[in-house]
């Protein structure tokens, strides 16, 4: 297994340390999702506000390990603001960087720059990957998110 | 006179051998999960390279052999828990979970009615909660709750409103995140008085001291292999046999009926009527083994040597953290296991256990299948770390330096 | 191309190397559980020496790599069987016997109305018939059966009819009594062709040939590691990921829920949701090492191998007694697997089996858990040989002998 | 294991091959009642009639093992026309024979000297001991005639 360090990376403590776009957005306007990590207890709850095709604004709330807490900070951070295909992209990007199997990344080194690079600080989290069972708590915040852009088109009039 | 000696123990335990991360393995999850001696592994292989076969129904020397040794393993667990009417009280299952569905759905679903009243507690594990819910649901039993007191223990000021009208009371033995013992021949006497059976979860009582149903008064119980120094894959249901004659079959299939027919089926007696199928032979094997060799150690003396490590533990837990580390159960060691939960100030669990894990510390992080306990206490997990027969204080020494990393490391 | 050679895995099989009563042992009850080779029983020992923990919940080393080994195994089965949905079809129980009482209690009891009729046939074993009783006595479904014909094999001339309103078709791989295989494609359509989800019982055929799902149109599928090579302890349940995920919860406990509260409860989804409490873990692993070593072997080349011993058994048996031991089975080997059932002129199948056990013989007496095929046939026994990858002609020329015993014993 | 001998003594394959008191009587006044072994299928019917304190006819009829059928020849040889009392006491000793252990035949060679005497030809059955699944098989008829003796007594006005 890797060391402890490529798990816990500075920005990762930092964000979970000191999480950004913390708090609750009226509903409506804006959707509200909750994700859930059963294994663990982990919840995140986002509050997404679509307009104009972009995701205009992004809070959210929760409690869990460092990991999905700082996951979902940087991911609002990522997110925030972009237009709905740029988010598409952005999670999809990232569940790619979740699925590298570890046995690559054992023989590869790290994984597709590309992928890493387009992630910006994102990339912080390549190394979760290492952790088999930390993925889970990366994804949630994402999956979560991922939930309620589906909810939030499909409540769209 | 027991020679119970912590230092063998973990000598005989061969994955105690191991290295992680280059350090000596510190094994704090026994709580989840025991991890089998040699004795234990040894006579499964022996069983499968000398004595396999299907039981009950052949006549040739092996599968003679195989049905011995399952029916001894039936008879060393009712010797092992004082079962007044023998093995004839013994069913073998998958696990403790598997137990309390068959409580549930063969005692509870014909003994229950609308309206009746099964009481479990707030500390239960899931196994003991959700089969009631589930009965609730198809049979609409109602399901009460005695409550979890701040000083971790049962709260029994309400008891006797809450029995009114119970059948069954059904309680841990010890508590899988609290270590709280209860008093279950205490509450065998309660529940008689109210008229209710009384139900046992043994899954953590049973391998850290000693159990007996009959002099406690306890009308089922039910507990697991793996959580016993045994193997996975099997679990116990006791009940007492004038409970267990009148209980409908649960699971169907070969080996619990007495005849079938193209119009129906008449269900065998005795405890055939609740083993379905092939049951687990090979690791009632290593259960025999496991009984064998905690009655070697005496269970008193298991339980003697994990109160003193637990003593240790929360001396140092709470003298070396200036209070970061909070430990989720009871402070002092009467009525009370080797489970210690850690609330560790800013530090969520999961990132407790993985750091431990680089120091070679095994503790696990979550809610212990142990969800209202949490709500409870509005908690949504800890870091549990438990004692075993095999653990030494030296695996509280990993503890404690690996707790000081993750805390520096999240400050 | 296979390597296949029985003599090589004769020497596998560590109890194949025993004798009983002076006599080297001729294993002929494969069909009630087969003997598991060494690297099987190693595979197991490796997992508690090194890396038994709990499964799922914990981040530190030897529980991760438990939870690895544990899912490897199921996707080691999902690979085995083709599972067109991988992995998340497939769900670990204790045997095939719980399997199909998961089958009937979650999905026939959340899916099946009074009057809904489930199809079965007259050489299925209890585990696929009792739970169907238990379902009609429950919820009122009807239960009817294909009947097998003097020819020993189903009997299809009034299938449309039979099949007429059913909504499951449920009909065992191979006969553990008679030896017949059906042909699971051709009534896989024709249960889709009549609305009818089709179900298999695998305990007999997937250890001694191929088993597709995907290619067959199979919606279900149940079986046990002891009769693939593998241990007690642990079976399988696959399901079409469709249909696994509109099912219900069976079991209640802890793994299987999202959350508990004190007033109830949310189930999981995915195949955790019908794993509650500690699985099978070792069991897993010990079955994913079997099913290595019968990829190994290649599945058609064990069906060829254990074809050409039974067509020199029944050869031998029709030619060397005179017509006074009667194989109740086909007597061609197309569509047949490796069961012989015998019914020896003059002598009960008990005494059969006492006798040939002084040759060393293990051949089983009894009703083999198939009671209406046995009324079907008029019988009350049978002394059942049945063949394992690594039988030889030898353990045939040791029944021979031993039959010849028998009838004079009896003469 | 014992040889084979122990368990086919040539009074049971006697017995076997003709059982005694085979057949069937009037119901009433006889009483009648089914044993039954689910684990290999062996059935005995009893026709028991009672009069005067005595099993004063008795019938049977079956199938099942050499040992299930000899015991059942055996027993009906060694109880018809005898008096209830002489019955129950046969019973008696029949069941103690068959629990003598294993291990106390294997240190203490043959059971009870006076027991076996007092059995008569039944006797013959002492080697079943040595094959503990057999024992089942000669206890059924006795089983079933414990039954019926209880059942008629229960129906007796
Ligand atoms: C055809 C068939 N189905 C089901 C079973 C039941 O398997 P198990 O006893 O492992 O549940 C058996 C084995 O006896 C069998 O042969
Ligand atoms: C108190 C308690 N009850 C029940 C269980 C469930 O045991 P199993 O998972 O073996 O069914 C456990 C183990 O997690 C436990 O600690």
């Amino acid at each position: 297994m890797a060391p402890l360090d490529d798990l816990y990376r500075e920005i990762i403590l930092d964000h979970y340390r000191t999480p950004r776009n913390r708090g609750e957005l009226p509903t409506p306007p804006a959707h509200r999702v909750e994700g859930f990590n059963p294994l663990c207890g982990d919840e995140v709850t986002l509050y997404l506000e679509l307009r104009d095709g972009r995701l205009a604004d992004l809070k959210m709330t929760g409690r869990g390990c460092s990991i999905s807490q700082a996951s979902a900070s940087l991911m609002g951070a990522a997110v925030k603001g972009k237009s709905l295909e740029e988010v598409e992209a952005a999670l999809e990007r990232f569940r790619r960087l979740m699925t590298v199997t570890e046995t690559r990344l054992d023989d590869g080194g790290e994984p597709e720059p590309l992928d890493v690079r387009s992630l910006g600080e994102l990339a912080a989290l390549a190394g979760v990957v290492k952790f088999p069972v930390r993925i889970k708590c990366a994804m949630l915040a994402w999956t979560t998110l991922a939930q309620g852009l589906d909810e939030a088109a499909a409540d769209a009039p | 006179m027991s020679s119970f000696n912590p230092t063998r123990v973990r000598a005989d335990v061969p994955l105690l051998h191991r290295q992680v991360h280059g350090r000596p393995i510190a094994y704090l999850d026994s709580a989840s999960s025991t991890l089998p001696p040699r004795a234990v592994i040894e006579a499964m292989d022996r069983y499968y390279e000398r004595h396999h076969a299907n039981v009950h129904r052949g006549v040739y020397q092996t599968a003679e052999e195989a049905t011995a040794d399952y029916e001894g393993a039936r008879a060393a667990v009712a010797r092992y828990i004082n079962a007044p009417g023998g093995a004839e009280e013994v069913v073998f299952t998958k696990n403790t979970t598997e137990s309390f569905n068959l409580l549930a759905r063969s005692w509870g679903a014909s003994r229950l009615s609308p309206g009746d009243v099964v009481v479990v507690t707030e500390m239960e594990h899931h196994a003991n909660v959700v089969p009631w819910f589930q009965l609730r649901d198809s049979h609409g039993v109602e399901v009460r709750f005695i409550p979890v007191g701040d000083d971790y223990r049962l709260d029994l000021s309400h008891v006797d409103q809450l029995l009114e009208g119970a059948k069954l009371l059904s309680v841990t033995g010890m508590s899988n995140v609290l270590g709280t013992r209860n008093d279950l021949a205490a509450l065998a006497r309660l529940a008689h008085d109210h008229g209710a059976l009384f139900a046992v979860d043994g899954a953590q009582s049973v391998a850290h001291g000693s159990t007996d149903v009959a002099r406690d008064g306890i009308d089922f119980l039910a507990f697991s292999g793996h959580k016993m120094l045994g193997p996975t894959g099997i679990g116990v249901f006791f009940a007492r046999r004038s409970l267990l004659e009148a209980m409908p079959p649960f699971l169907g299939g070969g080996g619990m009926i007495a005849d079938v027919r193209t119009d129906g089926f008449t269900p065998a007696t005795g405890v055939a009527r609740f083993e379905a199928g092939t049951p687990p032979i090979a690791e009632a094997v290593g259960l025999h083994a496991a009984i064998r060799y905690l009655e070697g150690l005496g269970p008193d003396a298991v339980e003697a040597h994990e109160r003193e490590l637990t003593r240790d533990a929360l001396e140092r837990l709470e003298g070396d953290f200036d209070g970061r580390v909070r430990v989720v159960g009871p402070r002092d060691v009467v009525d009370r296991g080797g489970v210690l939960s850690l609330d560790v100030e800013g530090v969520h669990p999961h990132d407790v256990a993985q750091v431990l894990d680089q120091h070679g510390v095994c503790v696990r992080p979550g809610h212990h299948c142990a969800k209202p306990l949490m709500h409870r206490f509005g908690l949504a997990a800890t870091a549990r770390a438990s004692f075993g027969p095999y653990s030494l204080t030296r695996d509280t020494d990993a503890l404690i330096e690996g707790l000081g990393h993750a805390l520096s490391l999240f400050a």
